[in-house]
């Protein structure tokens, strides 16, 4: 696996958390590291701060990760996650002003062609705008 | 969980006792607050709080047995991991910040409204929001100011001023939150997070009365 | 249930589908009616015409049923099977050009208040631009 | 699911034929179509024609006993049910639009180009593209004006414009479907649905040749 750009999928759903992820998957296979958190801790429909922590650490990288939420509460506990994180990683973590699924396909697509997190970013959050 | 107005004299006895008060009040109102999010929200606020306050109860020994300003920020971590929607990193920052505002319990209004100063600010950092948006700002702001103003009965201000800046709520339409999905239509009910703010501030102000 | 616009999610992915109409159920309960259909045939990422048909016959409604798509497959295929509905029923259906996750929660929210299907459109596709 | 060429002859066996050698080149290309579409998509097209035309197939005997251009539409109804991809409607939408412009088996290289314009028509509106997007229409478009244009020998003519119209495709930058999302990075890889569509033209031809 090369160091591209990782991407992290925070959705309130944690199927619709693993479908985006296997959506990614499908469209760049092992180029791209992925990760994705979804759902509170007992199973419910939210997003939890550690999962989304455990996430990001799983596949964090130099390079950068970027990270797709859904609706406010995702993006609320991510901004936590991100600055939670050890070590001043979240220095190189950057939410995503994208659509979650629609977004991590187009995100990961850019990241496998080796482009920065910023151009990462510009591609995915241009996208349908 | 409740608790003998006795216990409240120590340090770490007011922190469990203020642990205690809350989470009997979430979870006595766990249904009104998620049909409180029902009509304006996903229906999740009261089991958000229970899960988050569980989490705080289960820990209230070790929580208490540290400086009341660590305890607070122990308590606002605990949120910030367990309540799962976006009220976990709201109440948990703004309990952070409060607990960072200094290692003792507060022993004047003065100190009481520093530590509500910096957890209202972390609201409104955290939340990229204000007043007038239908959120729990719109309790927590109010009976800020209100006690910063130093009245002669603060138990009774801020009670009085939580209640009725709850109700104002009801008029507002949302402009933060999944409230603000509703657009006009989430005027007319009042907004959970201020009801949870209201509660938990006549929670803390039974503590304090030794109620 | 009030005779309100339905909902009806295609996804390449099914476990994106049910996820996000999970999250349209949370939002509005039984006020909005909610299909999905996600994934192939034969399980694998894809979407098939006769499940999206199926799912619209669901939840069809005079009123009217607002579809949300992810990617260019899903939309080509929803295009068609809309075409290919009986009884002149996909007069009453449009595509919203909105994300599909964010963009279901949008509409079946504008939805629960009993708004057009020109309203709910709006709504969905307003959001975030 | 090879064919004699002796069946070609009446109505029927040339649409048993067609459909026999369509499918055979299908499942003979699956991983090669697949690895085209890694290349620029989501690696699925190989998968995708061949849940097409398995189905088309496993109808062969009911859809050849249909007039040819009922026949037609049969396989472009089914598959725009089977795919499961952006080609089960493009590819169907073509064999629909094809069918419709006629009942008859064509008998004249002139009926032949009437149905490949119905069908590049409905691939155009139905892909809400043209050539030049990397995509089928970029073999579809030039075989069909190359076929117009009255070659004196049609079949070589529709081989080779769909050989060099698939080669044409390597350079081009995407801005349709899938591979769109490469921007830049499309091109260098040949389109997976022009390779589909070069594939079913050669069978085609192999079929009328009697090969
Ligand atoms: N951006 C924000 N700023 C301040 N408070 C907010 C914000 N977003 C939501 N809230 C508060 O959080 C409450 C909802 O909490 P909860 O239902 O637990 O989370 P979620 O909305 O993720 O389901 C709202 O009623 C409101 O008071
Ligand atoms: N809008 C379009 N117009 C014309 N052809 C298209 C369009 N979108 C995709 N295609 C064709 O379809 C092919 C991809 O088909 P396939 O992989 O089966 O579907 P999907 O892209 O949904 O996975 C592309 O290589 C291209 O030739
Ligand atoms: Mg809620
Ligand atoms: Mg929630
Ligand atoms: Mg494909
Ligand atoms: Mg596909």
């Amino acid at each position: 696996m090369s160091d591209n750009v990782a991407i992290v999928i925070v959705s309130h759903s944690r199927d619709v958390a693993k479908g985006a992820a296997d959506m990614v998957h499908q469209m760049v296979g092992e180029e791209v590291r992925v990760a994705y958190a979804g759902g509170t801790e007992d199973g419910g429909l939210g997003t939890d701060v550690a999962a989304i922590m455990a996430a990001i650490e799983t596949v964090w990288t130099e390079k950068g990760v970027a990270v797709l939420v859904d609706l406010g509460g995702a993006e609320t506990n991510s901004e936590m996650a991100i600055e939670m994180l050890p070590d001043g990683k979240g220095e190189k973590v950057q939410i995503l002003d994208a659509p979650v699924v629609e977004g991590a396909v187009m995100a990961a697509t850019e990241a496998a062609g080796g482009s920065s997190l910023a151009e990462v970013r510009a591609t995915a959050e241009d996208f349908g705008s | 969980m409740t608790t003998e107005p006795s216990e409240v004299a120590s340090g770490d006895a007011l922190v469990t006792a203020l642990i205690g008060a809350v989470h009997d009040t979430i979870l006595a109102h766990r249904d009104e607050l998620c049909d409180l999010d029902r009509a304006i929200g996903d229906a999740d606020h009261g089991h958000n709080m229970a899960r988050g306050f569980e989490a705080v109860a289960a820990a209230s020994d070790e929580i208490a047995a540290l400086p009341f300003g660590k305890a607070l920020q122990k308590i606002g971590t605990t949120l910030v991991m367990k309540v799962g929607g976006a009220s976990g990193p709201l109440y948990g920052s703004a309990l952070m910040a409060a607990g960072k505002a200094g290692e003792d319990a507060p022993t004047s209004l003065v100190e009481v409204v520093a530590r509500l100063e910096a957890a209202v600010d972390a609201v409104k950092q955290r939340g990229k929001s204000d007043v007038g948006a239908k959120t729990m700002l719109d309790v927590l702001v109010p009976v800020t100011e209100a006690l910063k103003a130093g009245p002669a009965d603060p138990l009774a201000t801020a009670r009085g001023t939580a209640a009725e800046a709850l109700e104002a709520t009801r008029p507002m339409v949302a402009t933060k939150g999944r409230a603000a999905f509703l657009g006009e239509r989430s005027a007319g009910h009042l907004d959970p997070g201020a009801r949870s703010s209201e509660l938990i501030i006549d929670a803390v102000c039974d503590v304090v009365e030794g109620r």
